[in-house]
């Protein structure tokens, strides 16, 4: 396995697959299915700082090679969590990845402070996609000034490295990813759901109760690889990348595009063997292009080669 | 609980876009709670990417055959109904909790169904039979052209048959056919249908013990996304239809 | 067929569907396969002030549910094109929708003051997602104040309506929209396609020789629903739709989100006779909704119910 | 230029991941000029939007049958591989200028291909000798287990045969099969094959009348996209490969 092995600021992981957050709950579920411990490490679902009870149903929507969800961030609060669910992941001996959300900056930075603590998180990963209600329904995603004071802020507080989770809903991303780094992030995780919507024929409105929904899947591949590139050629702090994800050819692009590690979230749906299946494939995909150590692609489709590259 | 691929072995039409499925292969065996579901993939590819939660119809643990019975309506199941013998089936199943509790071991069942509500309905009656139980049933559909397998719930116990155009049976709703016997016999009501039909007989049913299956819109349908939350009368105030039911005592959810 | 017919600034169209304006080239290819006098309308290829060549090849490339475009407003400039490609449309008899790009505000304002004089062009549609030259790289489609700056000054030289086509590489739609009707548009054309990139895990680099491309196609169906959405409640300019319509459904979904015509693109590469197809579709479709007249279901989804919609 | 939906009648493997298919039903009639190519549709529903061009290798104009012969390497190919008798294909033809201008009646044609740049070279050469020419082929490949249709070619007249690795017939390329007979008898060459050869063949053919068919991405293939465009030496500029060729006088087209 050691081929696989990727290393970021508080992530050591065997193999640069995670499951994406909102996408796995806490683990216990798809720990039915498989042995987490296969896993590179594992996002959880956003915790705030009170239990949140969500949007109401329907949450999800199906479309062309994707699908829209509006879950509104349900879950038991970061308190119920630290109790209740994290415990259960310790004997899996993977990194912990722990998605934050919040309204407020207060919000943000007491859910920091906490979770940061807990000795089986590994770094904090801050989805700043959120509607902020503070600032009037701003999200603190799309502009690179907000971005920037909540990230120095939940910086202040945590324990534990720092990835800013960036929103797609935005005009330039590289912006983005510049203002968190200067803020003092200490990683990317991009990128979250394009905002998306479905109209019911039958109903005539829109079919998720919230309206709209983030759209995620194969659909927003082509998104995601685009401004990873872009964002990664502007940062020098390391990015997880996700959106669209299905396959070990996929995990490739991905980190050729910049990545240095992706989470896995819809295809976690389709196929609840996804990110086992996708480790697997990888040592095979690996061979066919010839490639020693995974490290070896990340960025190399705007890097000068370091390893031959196949003719076409 | 697993990720089954079985093999088509027939698919036939059986109402107006109503089709009956049977596959078979390893993992049937595991099917042995009327009401779990299945969560089955549709489409090649990466075209349809949220699996379609189908309840168990019918198991032959035996021969290792399942049934379905669905409506064609959407892009999944009209995908499914045009899957033929030689072709293979990807499901995960059974998922879910179904028609466990308090069945009532010697007594009476009154079965009510509506729709697409009623395929589950004959796996859990003829399972309660099996058990001992003297079953009835009350089935409502749209129309004459909608209904099914009424021969086949006759042979398992009395059951009367509800139409909204009274093409066939009673005209009226489900909830009509059920009043005077709910007060002679007191059975456990075990239901499955759309919400409207529930909440109905959620009224109807006072003083009952009843069972009733849920509908929700799922992504994962394991219980780890969040998709197909209900508020219920609980400790967390809600549940998830997927993991937590989708059968719950009819006070539990809050519809 | 005259249920069919809509009526916007400068388009009297007996149904709602024209081709989108770069996968129909100037309709002489598409006229061998069926006769153009079905249509709505036509838009016709962007046209620049001088002929450009475009990128180099490979100019487009397939994604889940959608493609990648990076043609390069490839165009023989508007003089070649009002001698030698719009008298073959006459003889159809269907409105034109002259679709104009440039890198300057001069450009525009020359090809637009030009086009507009053509008798047979009924409207112009501002292509305004092309690098901005002048102003260092920027796009005149994504910040409000440079497309609002643009539309007045094309409108000061135009003979016709001016539709302005959307970018939704944007973080507020609305803001776009209503930044462009108070600079003086008759309506909005939306979504020109989301930046995207893909690779090639041969090559290792970007497949697209220009690097990223436009996605298009039914991926990015609930973006511009979603899009559509907001920015019809926003505006009173009416609203051509377009991004992954396939079927008389998508019509009809984006016509409920608040279009008022659509445009069909990437559809027609799949299909040549898409839009004679939808065209017929949408009786059956209107049918079976139960709807007299298609202008009712315009923003069906937001607006009070004028017909009474089916019960789920 | 139409759009048919041709019935299945035969898919086998013919070397290492190359196929042939034949399929047949009415509108193949109009296809009758080689080097014309075909629009595939692949895939179900909306997840392959863009079709795959394929050339014509042969048809039986008297049955309604059309073989294709393609490697199966990404998305749509391997999907097309799969169909089986009783499935139909949907495609657009015929597409395209094909190999028409300058055949040499009674005089001598050199077809020249690469890989699967060979499929269309067999129904120009069974189209020539026909006509009364006398043809003759150089045919390359990476390797043995990547030719095909050898012996088909044999039966039409004289066939060389280069493999990158030596595998079979010569070891190089195809260009170098072709230095000697050109002096000898001054024939019109046809060629297929990827650009590398193309470039290569350019030069080895000076002083001879040359038709290249070239390769490009597509988008619409009827030439309204212009996703196809290569630089040209002609008064536009530029040829679209879909519409204006694929095949050129060699000298057209810059590599
Ligand atoms: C526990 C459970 C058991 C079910 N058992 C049966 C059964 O035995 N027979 C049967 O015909 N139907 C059953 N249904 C309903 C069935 O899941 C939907 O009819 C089906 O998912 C619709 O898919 P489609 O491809 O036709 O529609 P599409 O419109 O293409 O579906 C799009 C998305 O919406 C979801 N969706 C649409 N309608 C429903 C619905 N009513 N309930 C849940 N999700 C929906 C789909 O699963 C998919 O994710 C059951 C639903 C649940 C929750
Ligand atoms: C005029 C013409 C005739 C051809 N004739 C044949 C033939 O007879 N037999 C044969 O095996 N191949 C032929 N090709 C090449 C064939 O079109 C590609 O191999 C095929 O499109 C690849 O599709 P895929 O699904 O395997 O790959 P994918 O990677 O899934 O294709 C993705 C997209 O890229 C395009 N693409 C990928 N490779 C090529 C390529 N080499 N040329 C053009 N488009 C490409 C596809 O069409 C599709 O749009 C021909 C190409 C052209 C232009
Ligand atoms: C049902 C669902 C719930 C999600 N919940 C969260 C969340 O709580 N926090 C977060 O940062 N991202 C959340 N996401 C976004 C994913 O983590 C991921 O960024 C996105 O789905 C793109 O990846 P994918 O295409 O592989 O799904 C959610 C996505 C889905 C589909
Ligand atoms: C090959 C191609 C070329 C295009 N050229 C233009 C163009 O010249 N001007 C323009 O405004 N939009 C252009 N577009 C965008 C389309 O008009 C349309 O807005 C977009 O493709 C979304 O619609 P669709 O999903 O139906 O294709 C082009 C799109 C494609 C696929
Ligand atoms: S469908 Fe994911 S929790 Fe129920
Ligand atoms: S493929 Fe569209 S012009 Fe050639």
């Amino acid at each position: 396995m050691s081929r696989l092995n990727v290393s970021l600021p508080g992530l050591e992981m065997k193999n640069p697959i995670m499951p994406a957050s909102g996408c796995f709950g806490f683990g216990k579920e798809y720990a039915n299915w498989y042995d987490l411990s296969v896993l590179g490490a594992v996002a959880i679902k956003a915790a705030t700082a009170d239990p949140r009870f969500g949007n109401p149903t329907p949450r999800v929507a199906e479309t062309e090679a994707g699908m829209l969800n509006a879950i509104g961030l349900q879950n038991p609060g970061v308190e119920k969590i630290m109790s209740d669910e994290l415990p259960a992941l310790e004997k899996y001996r993977i990194p912990i990845v722990a998605n934050i959300a919040g309204t407020t900056e207060e919000d943000y930075m007491k859910t920091a402070e906490t979770l940061s603590k807990h000795p089986l998180v590994s770094v904090l990963e801050l989805n700043i996609s959120c509607p902020n209600v503070k600032e009037g329904g701003i999200q603190f995603g799309v502009t690179p000034e907000a971005a920037s004071a909540l990230t120095k802020k939940v910086k202040q507080v945590s324990h534990k490295p720092v990835y800013v989770k960036l929103s797609p809903n935005v005009r330039d991303i590289s912006e983005m990813a510049v203002a968190v780094e200067e803020a003092g992030a200490d990683g990317l995780s991009m990128i979250n759901t394009l905002l998306g919507m479905q109209i019911d024929l039958k109903s005539r409105r829109p079919l998720l109760a919230n309206k709209t929904g983030g759209l995620s899947g194969p659909a927003i591949k082509p998104v995601a690889i685009r401004m990873i590139y872009e964002a990664s050629q502007n940062v020098s702090i390391p990015i997880i990348g996700m959106g669209g994800i299905m396959t070990a050819e996929d995990v490739i692009e991905m980190m050729l595009a910049g990545a240095s590690a992706v989470a896995v979230g819809t295809a976690n749906f389709s196929n609840p063997y996804a990110c086992p299946e996708i480790i697997e494939e990888l040592e095979r995909v690996l061979d066919k292009m010839g490639v020693g150590h995974i490290t070896e692609i990340i960025g190399g489709s705007w890097k000068a080669c370091k390893t031959p590259s196949l003719s076409r | 609980m697993r990720r089954l691929n079985l093999d088509v072995v027939s698919q036939s039409i059986i109402a107006d876009s109503i089709y009956e499925l049977t596959v078979e292969g390893s993992g049937v065996e595991n099917m042995r709670v009327p009401g779990q579901f299945l969560h089955v993939k549709t489409g090649e590819g990466h075209s349809s990417l949220l699996r379609r939660p189908i309840s168990i119809c019918d198991v032959d643990i035996l021969n290792q055959r399942l049934t379905m019975v669905y409506r064609a309506q959407g892009k999944g199941t009209v995908w499914l109904s045009a899957r033929k013998p030689g072709e293979k089936v990807d499901l995960l199943g059974p998922l879910g909790n179904g028609f466990t509790a308090a069945q009532p071991a010697g007594g009476e069942a009154l079965l009510v169904g509506g729709g697409i509500g009623v395929p589950p309905l004959y796996y859990l009656g003829r399972k309660l039979r099996e058990n001992g139980v003297r079953v009835s049933f009350a089935l409502g559909f749209q129309s004459k052209k909608d209904s099914f397998y009424i021969e086949k719930f006759h042979e398992l116990g009395q059951t009367d048959v509800a139409t909204a155009d009274g093409t066939l049976g009673m005209k009226g709703f489900v909830t009509d056919l059920i009043s005077d016997r709910k007060a002679k016999v007191k059975p456990v009501v075990f239901a499955c249908g759309p919400s409207q039909m529930l909440g109905a007989l959620k009224d109807k049913t006072k003083g009952l013990k009843a069972y009733f299956s849920f509908e929700e819109r799922m992504g994962c349908g394991v219980g780890a996304c969040f998709a197909c939350v209900c508020k219920a009368d609980n400790k967390s105030g809600y549940v998830k239809i997927c993991s937590d039911g989708p059968v719950f005592a009819k006070e539990e959810v809050l519809l």
